[in-house]
């Protein structure tokens, strides 16, 4: 801090000398340092020479896989993946043309898919994703029940992705999946009841989400199906085979997993959904 | 010394500065210098620097190397 | 302006009672003080820093998060706990809504240990108390953090997955034997 | 017609204050419900989507509307006292007024209905309804409006008076403005680049890395805009309400410059852990970080100072005795030491946050969220209503009511803070992460933390009574009785600046070197991803999953 000096009007200013040396000093330490030094010495790994470690602390000599390594045997869950190209793919699907693709499946699943009986999942409603990559997982055998690996190989893509569009377009079914956001009280961990708790909060100590924040009521996740209004029995029986592993075509295991730690009074969750609170509804009767 | 009246208030008018006390009041107050000022800043600073030298080599030096 | 420029006490404000000088000197003393002080506190983080070779997780490795379940190194028979030919341990994780696969992964104490984790969809924050190892998982990135246990036991870890307006806090094990 | 343009600028600063504790109070009170929300006692309306939505809201107010409200209004109030003439440029003033307001009011309401829980820091590829999204750039561009002014308003004064010192309050409300265009560059950037696009559907993947580095630009410099209202009340209100005088006018023009240049070169210390950042300038900007103390502890030392001389011409005696000799019924006086004392602490918690590998062990967690609230819901804030009780009676032209309702206040709220705060402080050193709705209080690991959590939830309490009692203490002296003709006045530096070297009177030069600092420190972590290939999927926080759109 300079002393002004007092009797000249255009006063001494020290300030820009100051400035830009402490700012070259700045620049210049902090750069030899951190460029320079402390990249260098890498956590477990040899010493790097000091253009290495420039690269690495610019982040372009990133610690890549190495390909060496022996890999157990790939196993995947699904043929597809949410890129856009899949995403404009089902978008594009014709609803119309669905709606007679689909007549073969109003055997089970129902009428404009309202599915009448126990065994078999509604699919009005469900979003059409979903539906696509279901089709898919029983066209290339990562999901295997009965009549539908065989039907499934009979569609196109172009048919499977018109098939889910059409359910998916169905009124009176499963309800859309959308930002529910109003509030209710004893959506939390404080909820006594062990089913409504694990759709609202889930079980942390477990490791397991909340059922609503993929399926809803109030939460989404692209792939996942609806579950308010689905058959019970639909919903246990599914629950049952990803804890047996008879079923594996969820992405990361991520039905798996919390399917073989349920408990016998959490497979209540089956009849919240099939009798959603507050949303009425006869399930089984196709309402036109 | 001479006092050039244009320059010397911290405001563009006067009613806007205030200077409770006088110049020989705050010369009076500053004789031994801003010598409590320090001390207080001083302990204040050193609790600071203390603090993070414990922080540093007793908290997290020993939850281990991470790189 | 200048009609308004009278002293409010009345009389001249001298400012030769205590000098400039003495105000600027005593500033300096004290910002020299402090200056030291960050000077020893950045001279530690950076002697420690070096010898034991201390960073943030940092690793400027780009991936795809969508189609990681169809094949590479985060394919699900990839996650987990894998031997590397010089000893040491590489973990792979995935953070997804809402939880970390694996959700428990055993590493042995001692030894080298690489998580190698990466998001399929937003961010997510691991991070496993009474260590230091600390990391956000962006989605497009593999979050890289070079570690070593040196006590066994189990750690639980944390899945933040922030502002996701849904119920958090599912907790994978990790274990170290 | 004077006297009508100076009501004017009086009105103009008292509506933009009444906007900021208006909104003040409600997100004081969201942040109170959340306490007990994510605490192991009973709390209403328990829904773990509420308490994002209410995260979200609380951030938005408090980071973004209060801040900026009260800086608007507390430079129009600094800008006519400050160069005793009314704010030039009126009419621009009123319409940015308008602009905020409107942008508050859209963000507000999008966020209330669900539509952009992403929280303030906008978490892409979280994707909110783009509503929110131009809610926030027109708060934040609205105020770009003021910033003009203030910089116009300096630099016509110094036309008018030629030579003279620029009046250090005006000069620190100036810095402040061209701080903020800096720090705001980043997220207006992200919201027109980024966010924006993306939420109406023009790009169809987003580059998480680009817009979290872009908002690092904003995320630490908007503490020091949020805070500089705050040390202009200390180098300027408080030794005038001490009774005193401020040791040094050059400190605190310096500590002004600094806190402009350090300040925004320095985000990345936010994202130390982030992966897509080179560790080279995670330490460079960590080396940055520690000039930012600089000034405050310069600050820490110039205010004792301007203390002392009052206490000691106040009979205070010996080493300490000033101290108790001050007049500590002044609530700018109780709020000076209360604010000090927090941001002592608080500023302890930064430094252990900027000190590079250090960060990791309280990245993410409550310890985070401790320090902040301590620096800016502590010792910022305090100053803000200290603030308040000096400008409302100067501006209403009736007394305060009453000063020992005021002191009651800032006790409350130095007290709520210090509860809230200091749990979260071992909450976070034991791991406890931030940004989470539910605990599960019978996991043996998280059990331990329950009662801390508690403890803390009482503070929470504390902080909204006296919120309401701040409302009610500014409602009362607003419509009370009596007249009082005082103008808001600053203190004398014991050496009145005369003639000062120019770059000590204006910024040109700290701009010049603060954007060397930004291209050096942020170039390369912004131009990466020119060539990194890291766009991804985004996520709406609101989705209509019908007919096969996907997100």
């Amino acid at each position: 801090m300079m002393a002004r000096e007092q009797d000249i009007s255009e006063t001494y200013n020290p300030w820009p000398k100051i400035g830009w040396a402490t700012t070259a000093g700045i620049v210049v330490v902090s750069a030899v340092l951190g460029f320079g030094l402390l990249d260098r010495y890498q956590q477990a790994g040899p010493t790097l020479s000091v253009w290495s470690a420039i690269c690495r602390g610019l982040g372009i000599s990133s610690d890549t896989e190495s390909t060496a390594e022996p890999q157990p045997t790939l196993r995947t869950p699904t043929r597809i993946a949410w890129t856009n190209a899949t995403l404009d793919q089902i978008k594009a699907g014709d609803a119309k043309h669905g709606a007679f693709v689909t007549l073969v499946c109003t055997a089970c699943h129902g009428e404009h898919g309202i599915s009448q009986s126990a065994l078999y999942p509604t699919l009005a409603g469900m979003d059409a994703a979903t539906v696509y990559k279901q089709l898919d997982d029983f066209r290339s055998g990562k999901r295997s029940w009965g009549a539908m690996n065989a039907i499934a190989q009979a569609l196109s893509l172009h048919d499977s992705a018109d098939a889910a569009v059409y359910f998916a377009a169905q009124p009176d079914s499963l309800p859309a999946l959308t930002g529910d956001r109003a509030p209710e009280s004893g959506r939390s961990l404080r909820q006594s009841d062990p089913a409504k708790r694990l759709i609202f909060a889930g079980a942390p100590e477990r490791g397991i989400p909340p059922c609503s924040a993929c399926h809803g009521p109030g939460g989404y996740k692209l792939g996942a199906p609806a579950l308010q209004g689905q058959q019970a029995n639909y919903i246990e029986e599914q629950l049952l085979a990803f804890a047996q592993g008879m079923r594996q075509n969820d992405v990361f295991e991520q039905m798996r997993i919390i399917a073989r730690q349920l408990t016998s009074d959490e497979n209540a969750v089956a009849a919240f959904y099939a009798a959603p609170v507050g949303a009425p509804r006869v399930v089984g009767i196709p309402s036109r | 010394m001479p006092i050039d009246d244009t320059h010397h208030v911290a405001a563009g008018r006067s009613e806007h500065v205030v200077a409770p006390i006088g110049p020989d009041e705050t010369a009076q107050a500053l004789r031994n210098g801003p010598i409590g000022a320090l001390v207080v800043a001083a302990i204040a600073v050193a609790l600071l620097f203390m603090g993070w030298m414990a922080f540093y080599f007793f908290l997290f030096l020993p939850r281990g190397p991470v790189g | 302006m200048a009609d308004s420029i009278t002293n409010p006490l009345g009389r001249p404000v001298s400012d030769g009672i205590i000098p400039e000088e003495e105000i600027s000197r005593t500033e300096n003393q004290w910002l020299t003080v402090m200056l030291s002080m960050l000077g020893v506190m950045m001279a530690i983080i950076v002697v420690t820093g070096a010898t034991q070779a201390l960073h943030p997780p940092s690793n400027v490795e780009t991936i795809d998060p969508t189609t990681l379940h169809l094949g590479g190194e985060f394919a699900e028979s990839n996650l987990g706990t894998a031997a590397e030919p010089d000893g040491s341990v590489t973990v792979r994780m995935i953070g997804e809504q809402y939880s970390f696969v694996p959700q428990c992964v055993q590493v042995p104490v001692d030894t080298p240990v690489k998580f190698r984790i990466t998001s399929t969809d937003v961010i997510h924050g691991f991070l496993l108390p009474a260590t230091n190892v600390n990391t956000m998982v962006v989605p497009g990135f593999v979050a890289e953090v070079r570690t070593a246990f040196s006590r066994p036991g189990i750690y639980e870890s944390w899945h933040v997955g922030p502002g996701q307006s849904r119920a958090e806090g599912a907790i994978p094990q990790l274990e170290s034997s | 017609m004077k006297e009508r343009a100076v009501q004017n600028s009086s009105r103009l600063a008292l509506y933009h204050l009444w906007i900021a504790f208006g909104v003040f109070l409600p997100a004081v009170a969201l942040g109170a419900w959340q306490m007990p929300m994510r605490s192991p006692l009973p709390a209403p309306l328990d829904d773990t989507n509420a308490y994002y939505t209410s995260v979200t809201l609380h951030g938005t107010a408090m980071a973004y509307a209060v801040t900026t409200f009260f800086a608007m209004g507390f430079g129009y109030a600094v800008t006519a006292t400050s160069l005793g003439r009314p704010v030039r440029g009126i009419i621009a003033a009123w319409i940015g007024f308008v602009i905020c307001l409107i942008g508050t009011v859209m963000a507000v309401v999008i966020v209330l209905i669900g539509r952009a829980t992403v929280l303030y820091t906008f978490y892409p590829p979280l994707l909110a309804s783009p509503w929110y999204y131009f809610g926030a750039l027109l708060l934040i561009g609205g105020s770009m409006i003021w910033v003009v002014l203030m910089i116009y308003n300096m630099l016509i004064w110094k036309r008018d008076n030629p030579g003279q010192p620029v009046p250090l309050a005006m000069f620190a409300i100036t810095a402040t403005a061209i701080l903020w265009a800096w720090a705001a560059s980043g997220v207006i950037i992200e919201l027109l680049f980024v966010l924006i696009p993306q939420a109406l559907g023009i790009t169809t993947r987003i580059d998480v890395g680009l817009g979290r580095t872009l908002f690092t630009v904003t995320l630490h410099a908007v503490v020091y805009f949020w805070l500089m209202p705050a040390y202009i009340a200390y180098y300027t209100l408080a030794p005038e309400a001490a009774g005193g005088r401020l040791y040094s006018d050059t400190a605190g023009r310096l500590t002004f410059i600094m806190l402009l240049v350090f300040s925004v070169p320095v985000g990345l210390h936010h994202v130390f852990q982030d992966p897509d950042i080179g560790a080279g300038f995670k330490f460079l900007q960590s080396f940055l970080t520690f000039f930012v103390a600089l000034p405050t502890l310069l600050t820490v030392f110039s205010i004792c100072a301007s203390l002392e001389i009052a206490g000691r011409a106040r009979g205070g005696r010996g080493l300490l005795g000033w101290l108790w000799a001050l007049p500590w019924q002044e609530p700018m006086v109780l709020a000076v030491a209360l604010s000090l004392v927090m941001l002592g602490l608080g500023g302890f918690g930064g430094f252990i946050n900027m000190s590079y590998a250090m960060n990791q062990m309280v990245h993410n967690t409550t310890w985070v969220t401790a320090h902040f609230h301590l620096i800016w819901g502590g010792a910022v804030v305090t100053m803000y209503f200290a603030i308040a009780y000096e400008i409302w009676p100067r501006i209403t032209g009736r007394p305060l009511r009453s000063k020992e309702l005021a002191r009651w206040q800032l006790w409350l709220w130095f007290a709520g803070m210090l509860i809230v705060t200091i749990p979260w402080h071992i909450t976070g050193l034991m791991g406890m992460p931030r940004r989470v709705a539910a605990f599960d209080y019978s996991d043996p690991f998280v059990a331990p933390m329950g009662p801390l959590v508690i403890i803390s939830a009482i503070g929470g309490l504390i902080l909204l009574v006296s919120a309401i009692l701040l409302i009610a203490i500014l409602v009362r002296s607003h419509f009370g009785e009596g007249q009082l003709q005082a103008p808001l006045r600053y203190a004398i530096a014991v050496n009145p600046p005369r003639a000062i070297p120019a770059s000590l009177n204006g910024f040109a030069l700290w701009n010049a070197i603060l954007l060397v600092l930004m291209v050096f420190a942020y170039g390369y972590p912004i131009g990466q991803f020119l060539f990194l290939k890291s766009s991804v999927p985004a996520y709406e926080v609101t989705h209509t999953a019908t007919s096969g759109a996907g997100p």
